[in-house]
């Protein structure tokens, strides 16, 4: 097994971060199933992780209270700022939740506990493969039922059509709210994650870049299901490792890949309805 | 047998202008190690991976050329937001860890294996200061710094507390963030206030379109700066527009030693360009390790051999482009021991004609 | 009276679109709205599903003023309705389409949906049985699996239909259910409505199919430019003078 | 010191507008948020540059040919990426990620062409004595940007207000099928938008590297920010609310840094944008238009 | 009146199939529009009505079959070129644009023309067919009501001044007047010389004013005849008629 621990040792950040990814690629998951495109997940991602890395480092908080923590704080958030905002739409509310994003990382930017532009260093590497194995399961099995229930459901009517979804009984703020803040939650989970192996957080780790990524491993991988989004995320992590004896050009290489996936799969690499053809099709073949 | 070792810079992304220098600081400096018959016999072997500047990659990059490729030490990264998140991985791996370009406070705290040549602002600015104060007779000034930039936002803290220090008053004082190209609205501000001079906590190509947006206004202010105007970028960008100021750095292309005017010549034969301040500390570097691999008898027990390059480190003194350099041993946290900060002096320099010179 | 609407009136900024407009739907009945395209008949509708707010006048189901009540409180309430402009959930499947209207009547803990408990699996099954059963009502249970989008125009009006119907109303709102339907369908929707009546619930509709609106309404309300110029028996309403030169026509008389 | 703020203003803002009128066009007419207009922007900077470095061409032809530069690499992203998701009908924001990996391509492969380094005009491109009028300074650039800026958005505005090519590019924003029927040859006209629009951004590209003097492979970048937060201040695809949206933006950055503190320049600008999009929420112009049945 | 043998064909669709994916909605049917004349084609709900009239404007692609205009096969042209060369949907839905004014939407209907003054006279006819949209001329089309928007539609298609009209249930809708209204200005068009495919669930009324009519099931045609004929054909009577 020696080749086991080495590989292990040079690539486990790279598998933590698939992880982590998979969570926010599904926390934007949560909002698009509901119609909300919110690109706030970033924010709420740097939200629960400096909640986690304080309460570690400031207050020697167990881990796992540190992590609730970093969920609960952002869903709060969330709670307040989706009151006024979900009544948004479409790209005004992409734009609404970046411009969110932008006012706490200057928030962040300014305060002293936060660490201005240095950010906290030296958060503790706590994070074991297993945390997050149960969390990204924790979050993919609630996420699975919801879809599965009248809450899914309705996420959905709202998604397609919101005044018939209302018409349907469907409170469409109270359901978009809520997908706003579960959304916010997992983000803020897999912040804490995230903090607690990399070492170092700071303000601009959370901006629009990040937003941006989060949307496109989400969209990437294709939204219309949870296992998309997990796909999605597993190879935008893992291009960059992939590519690397492109050397100089291996962004350029990466962003040909990212264009081409989109061309031939504009649904998102995962998409239940093709693959279903696409078998139906050799199955058919195979009859004849 | 071969050394390796391992350099983990920004070769692309916004941080590539400093992490190319790097790289080409390390290359040079290590075909010239190797053409002279490498250390006791052994060349240097370099393997260069691109941490892009940001956290994760150099996380990664950190853990293939520690784990995979298994590096004697390791070079970089660039920006010291990426060494607060990749240095402990080397520090846990017991591997050194040498930063040249990380000024940050706190990078040498992360551990006994951390090693940079890169000059803290703090031991820079005061002098430099002093020294304007005294050629232009400057009475208040005004301050411009990026806020959203640990290096630049370090340099701030270290001049804020030195004018206090030197009681200066601050007419002013203005941020700008990364990306920034229009700064008049703050140069607006500090042209109401009046002041003798600008303060600014910049790097070199914000600071070239802040001088020339100053002198746009109509304001003939000198600017006074540190390590990061220290580029020949500056001029290519201000011209003689950035005449009158005052910058101080560890290493001036005006340092007339024979390891600076040695180093500079073969830089530019082979890159075809000017070096700057950055090329020089990571040529360097190189020196410094490898001075400190004449002392070590490499074993092949990757383990021990890491350990002994560490215990040689601290002992090199070398006199190269940058001057006379020694390490210093970083401020003990909590007792224990930890890494080294470059004990070099400053040199003040003042831009005439289009280029630094050392202010007399 | 279930749904009584007192001097309602609606402007959109300076647009008079109802003036003072009067009727009332009563327990059981099938009542119908015309009148000439344009005369306010859906805004109508959309006042008393809570899409739109009345500027002034009140709007009373069971004797509750509902003017300022939230759409999904309306449903709860009991009134449902289907669109003029088709509004089915068209990247889900018929089925699916059906059970969001149930949304109201499924009551399960939200223990039970993530432990997937008892409750929670029989009501979801209820909820399909009943969801395919109103499907064959409109004779689509044979595509209840099919995403709504492949439907044709007259198939999503269906559709439509057995969605409103899941949210077990007591006023079934119709805005022109047979718009787009040839007479054959007609005819069938017809006994299909009539059926539905049976059942007990009270059907308030839009149609410009006269042969469709004489036939099933037992009362009838026109509306022109904003204001009820008649009211009464179909017969009244095809014999009324202004009706007809306002709306039916001579031929049609 | 206020008048000298109100003309930094008033130049920073027409800056912003430059950048967005193109990028609200595509919005506007395709439907796509294309977020390598920032990259096709620094495109237009270097394209410039190297006319004028390599060629020693004027400003203003340089100018030109940029636009004509940047217009056709706007044609053939399209060509190349937009057009075959527009037949594939793919779902909206699938475009907006294919363009993320333009802007990625492009940026990467300047930096490896051009260098990581900020560049600049050669001296004596363009006139850089600032006009003083007693102690109010404006530049040569500001002038000619704020000029182009206004021009452009008259021409744009009259071309979509008062032609039948703007009626029919107002058609085919709203439903390229309702403008097939109408007999518009609706290919063609997105063709013709992806070019005018990539030739505006190219033309910021080339101003902004004039008067700043940091043309990067890396200058899109906040530029987008800037232009993605104007064109939903102004109403995603309105003409007029990219133009005044980006000079609510401009004055809204120079002001908070007069009157309240540059460390806030963002906050106080996003945050605005946040409230006025709770007030209005489609943005200052955007239509809200929706029959509730 | 019956389909007199003298007329030329102007439009005819041969063995034209579509599909959705794997499903086939049209399975080949053959269609010919005697010029001047008013054709119908009815059929049940999904029988393919509405999919062979996006065929033949370019609006689908059809797996195979010709579309002949004097000659010219039109599914190799792409749809502005098919309205150009005079073949003009009015299509189901409408297809209002809902952002522009009701003026700006009849402007854009005479798009392919260049002739100014036979617009602004047309213009003057289209209003004086439908009064409602001179008095809401300056205001937005999303803004009118649903018949409003069907004349709208009907409005825009004759400012092409086509020479094939394809009407897709143009009576959906509507008031009974505004019916009769609708089927009167058909039978004006069509007098002027205009062709007229008409896609109608008013069976009754379409085949009343139809030379022709074309009975479409599950994809294919299954009875062609006169349109009087048809009207008494008890198999129509039966199944579109509603016995
Ligand atoms: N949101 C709105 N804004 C402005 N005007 C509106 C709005 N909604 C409806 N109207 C106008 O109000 C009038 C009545 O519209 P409504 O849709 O109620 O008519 P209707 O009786 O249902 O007609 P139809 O039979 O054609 O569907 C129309 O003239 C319409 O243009
Ligand atoms: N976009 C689509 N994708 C898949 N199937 C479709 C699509 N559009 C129509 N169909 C299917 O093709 C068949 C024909 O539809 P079409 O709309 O042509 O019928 P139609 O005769 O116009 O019916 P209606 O009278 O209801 O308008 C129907 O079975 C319908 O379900
Ligand atoms: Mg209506
Ligand atoms: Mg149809």
């Amino acid at each position: 097994m020696e080749w086991w621990d080495g590989f292990w040792a040079t690539y486990n950040t790279v598998i933590f971060s698939i992880g982590v990814n998979a969570m926010l690629a599904l926390s934007i998951y949560v909002t698009l199933s509901c119609g909300l495109l919110s690109l706030a997940n970033a924010a709420f991602m740097g939200i629960g992780a400096y909640t986690a890395s304080l309460l570690t480092m400031q207050f020697e908080m167990p881990f796992p209270i540190a992590l609730a923590a970093g969920g609960v704080l952002p869903a709060l958030v969330a709670l307040v700022i989706g009151i006024p905002t979900l009544r948004l739409s479409g790209v005004y509310l992409a734009m609404a939740t970046l411009g969110f994003g932008e006012v706490v990382r200057v928030i962040v930017l300014n305060l002293d506990i936060t660490g201005g532009p240095m950010g906290l260093n030296g958060v503790p590497p706590i994070t074991e493969w297993w945390h997050i194995v149960l969390l990204l399961g924790v979050t993919i099995y609630v996420l699975a039922r919801l879809r599965r229930s009248k809450i899914g459901r309705a996420f959905e009517a709202i998604k397609e059509d919101e005044i018939a979804a209302r018409l349907m009984g469907v409170n469409v703020a109270g359901y978009k709210l809520l997908a706003f803040v579960i959304g916010a939650a997992i983000a803020g989970v897999a912040g804490g994650l995230n903090a607690h192996f990399t070492f170092t957080i700071g303000p601009n780790n959370y901006g629009f870049e990040n937003a941006v990524d989060i949307l496109t491993m989400a969209v990437f991988g294709g939204t219309s299901n949870l296992i998309g989004p997990m796909i999605g995320s597993t190879i935008l992590s893992l291009l960059p490792e992939v590519l690397r004896h492109f050397k100089d050009f291996r962004l350029a290489i990466n962003g040909l890949i990212l264009i081409l996936v989109v061309l031939y799969l504009p649904k998102g690499i995962w998409d239940p309805r093709r693959i279903r053809a696409f078998l139906g099709r050799n199955a058919e073949k195979k009859v004849k | 047998a071969d050394i390796k070792l391992g350099v983990a810079e920004a070769l692309t992304g916004p941080a590539a202008k400093y992490g190319v220098a790097i790289k080409n600081g390390f290359t040079l400096a290590s075909e010239e190690i190797n053409a002279k018959g490498g250390v006791n016999g052994d060349k240097l072997a370099l393997v260069i991976e691109d941490e892009q500047g940001k956290k994760e990659e150099a996380i990664n990059v950190f853990k293939k050329l520690i784990f995979q490729d298994k590096v004697l030490a390791v070079f970089g990264p660039t920006l010291s937001n990426s060494a607060f998140a990749a240095d402990p991985i080397a520090n846990a791996a017991k591997v050194v860890v040498f930063g040249t370009s990380n000024t940050a406070d706190g990078i040498t705290a992360m551990g006994p294996f951390t090693f940079r040549n890169s000059v803290m602002e703090a031991d820079v600015l005061p002098v430099t200061v002093k020294a304007a104060v005294k050629h232009f007779g400057i009475k208040k000034v005004a301050v411009i710094y990026g806020n959203d930039d640990a290096f630049t936002k370090s340099g701030y803290d270290v001049f804020k507390a030195t004018l206090e220090h030197q009681k200066i008053p601050v007419t002013t004082t203005e941020a700008y963030a990364k990306g920034d190209v229009d700064f008049k609205a703050q140069l607006t501000k500090i042209k109401a206030g009046n002041p003798d001079a600008i303060v600014c906590s910049c790097l070199a190509e914000e600071a070239a379109n802040i001088i020339l947006q100053t002198r746009a206004l109509g304001m003939k202010q000198p600017f006074i700066g540190g390590n990061g105007l220290n580029s020949p970028k500056l001029f290519e960008i201000a011209k003689d527009a950035g005449d009158n100021t005052l910058m101080g750095s560890p290493w001036s292309a005006e340092n007339q030693t024979p390891a600076n005017k040695a180093f500079i010549t073969a830089y530019k034969a082979k890159f075809g360009a000017d070096p700057d301040q950055f090329a020089a500390q990571a040529y360097d570097a190189m020196y410094i390790v490898a001075d400190a691999l004449k002392n070590v008898k490499l074993s092949g027990n990757l383990a021990k051999d890491r350990d002994a390059l560490r215990a040689a480190l601290p002992a090199v003194k070398i006199d190269g482009a940058t001057g006379k350099f020694a390490f210093r041993a970083a401020p003990a946290v909590a007792g224990k021991q930890v890494g080294f900060d470059a004990d070099q002096e400053a040199i003040v320099n003042i831009a005439k004609g289009g280029k630094f010179v050392l202010l007399k | 009276m279930l749904l009584q609407l007192n001097d309602i009136s609606k402007n959109f900024g300076g647009l008079q679109v109802l003036q003072g407009v009067n009727f009332n739907v009563r327990q059981g009945e099938i009542f119908g709205l015309i009148g000439p395209n344009g005369a306010g008949k859906t805004t109508v509708f959309n006042l008393i599903t809570g899409l739109l707010r009345a500027s002034s006048g009140s709007i009373r189901f069971n004797d509750d003023d509902i003017g300022a009540v939230a759409p999904h409180k309306i449903t709860e309430r009991g009134i449902a309705r289907t669109f003029q402009n088709i509004r089915v959930f068209k990247e889900m499947t018929l089925l699916e389409n059906v059970v969001v209207g149930m949304h109201d009547h499924l009551n399960y803990g939200v223990a039970s949906m993530l432990l997937n408990l008892g409750g929670f699996r029989n009501a979801e099954k209820e909820a399909r049985e009943r969801a395919l059963e109103l499907l064959s009502w409109v004779r689509l249970d044979h595509k209840a699996h099919m995403l709504a989008d492949s439907l044709s125009y007259g198939e999503q009006r269906k559709l439509e239909f057995a969605r409103a119907l899941a949210t077990k109303p007591k006023l079934l709102l119709l805005d022109e259910p047979v718009a787009g339907m040839n007479p054959a369908e007609k005819t069938e929707l017809m006994s299909e409505i009539v059926n539905i009546k049976q059942r007990g619930f009270t059907i308030f509709m839009i149609e410009h199919d006269m042969r469709f609106v004489m036939g099933l309404c037992e009362r009838i309300a026109v509306l022109n430019f904003g204001k009820i110029i008649a009211e009464g028996t179909p017969d009244q309403i095809k014999n009324n003078q202004e009706v007809i030169e306002a709306y039916l026509g001579k031929e049609e008389a | 010191m206020l008048e000298q703020q109100l003309i930094n203003a008033l130049s920073l803002g027409s800056v912003y507008a430059l950048f967005a009128l193109g990028f609200t066009l595509v919005f506007g007419v395709l439907g796509v948020i294309n977020l390598s207009h920032g990259a096709i922007f620094m495109l237009g900077s270097y394209a410039a540059l190297l006319l004028v470095e390599q060629m020693a061409l004027p400003l203003w032809v340089a100018l030109l040919l940029a636009m004509v530069a940047t217009g056709l690499l706007g044609l053939i992203i399209d060509v190349l990426v937009l057009k075959p998701l527009r037949k594939r009908n793919a779902p909206h924001l699938i475009p907006m990620i294919a363009t993320i990996g333009v802007a990625i391509m492009i940026t990467n492969i300047s930096q490896g062409l051009f260098g990581a380094e900020n560049k600049r005009f050669p001296q004596g491109t363009i006139p850089e004595e600032s006009v003083s009028l007693g102690n109010l300074h404006i530049t040569a650039v500001q002038v000619a940007i704020i000029v182009i800026a206004f021009v452009l958005m008259v021409v744009l505005l009259g071309v979509m207000r008062k032609t039948q090519l703007g009626r029919a590019l107002r058609a085919i924003a709203e439903s390229p099928k309702a403008a097939y029927l109408l007999g518009i040859n609706v290919e063609g006209l997105f063709l013709l938008t992806s070019f005018a629009a990539a030739a505006l951004g190219g033309a910021a590209g080339v101003l902004v590297g004039v008067s700043f003097n940091a043309i990067s492979p890396f200058m899109g970048q906040p530029m987008l920010h800037k232009g993605i937060a104007v064109i939903i201040l102004g109403g995603m695809g309105d003409i007029r609310g990219a133009m005044i949206g980006g000079l609510f933006l401009g004055f809204a950055e120079v002001l908070t840094v007069a009157y309240i503190s540059s460390d806030f320049r963002d906050a106080v600008a996003f945050g605005l944008l946040f409230l006025i999009l709770l007030v209005k929420p489609s943005g200052m112009f955007g239509k809200v238009l929706e029959r509730k049945a | 009146m019956s389909a007199s043998g003298n007329k030329q064909p102007i439009l005819q669709v041969e063995d034209l199939a579509v599909a959705y994916g794997h499903i086939e909605a049209v399975k080949g049917i053959s269609l010919s529009l005697n010029e001047g004349e008013i054709t119908a084609l009815v059929g049940a709900n999904g029988a393919g009505k509405s999919t062979s009239l996006l065929a033949i404007s370019g609006l689908v692609k059809a797996q195979r079959g010709r579309v002949l205009l004097h000659g010219q096969d039109l599914l190799q042209m792409s749809p502005h070129r098919i309205v150009e060369s005079g073949v003009v949907q009015v299509a189901e839905g409408r297809a209002t644009l809902t952002t522009l004014t009701v003026e700006e939407n009849l402007g854009l209907g005479a798009y392919t023309r260049k002739d100014k003054d036979g617009v602004a006279r047309d213009l003057e006819w289209v209003y004086s067919l439908f009064p409602v949209l001179k008095n809401r001329a300056a205001g937005l089309a999303g803004n009118l009501s649903g018949g409003e928007q069907q004349m709208l539609a009907i409005g825009r298609a004759l400012m092409a001044k086509p020479k094939v009209l394809l009407l897709d249930e143009p009576s959906m809708g509507l008031a009974p007047l505004i019916i009769q209204e609708i089927f009167r200005i058909v039978q004006e068009i069509n007098k002027t010389g205009m062709t007229v495919l008409l896609v109608e669930q008013n069976v009754r009324q379409a085949l009343r004013i139809a030379q022709r009519g074309y009975v479409l099931e599950t994809g294919k045609i299954v009875l062609e005849d006169s349109g009087a004929n048809l009207l008494g054909n008890p198999k129509v009577v039966e199944a579109y008629l509603g016995g």
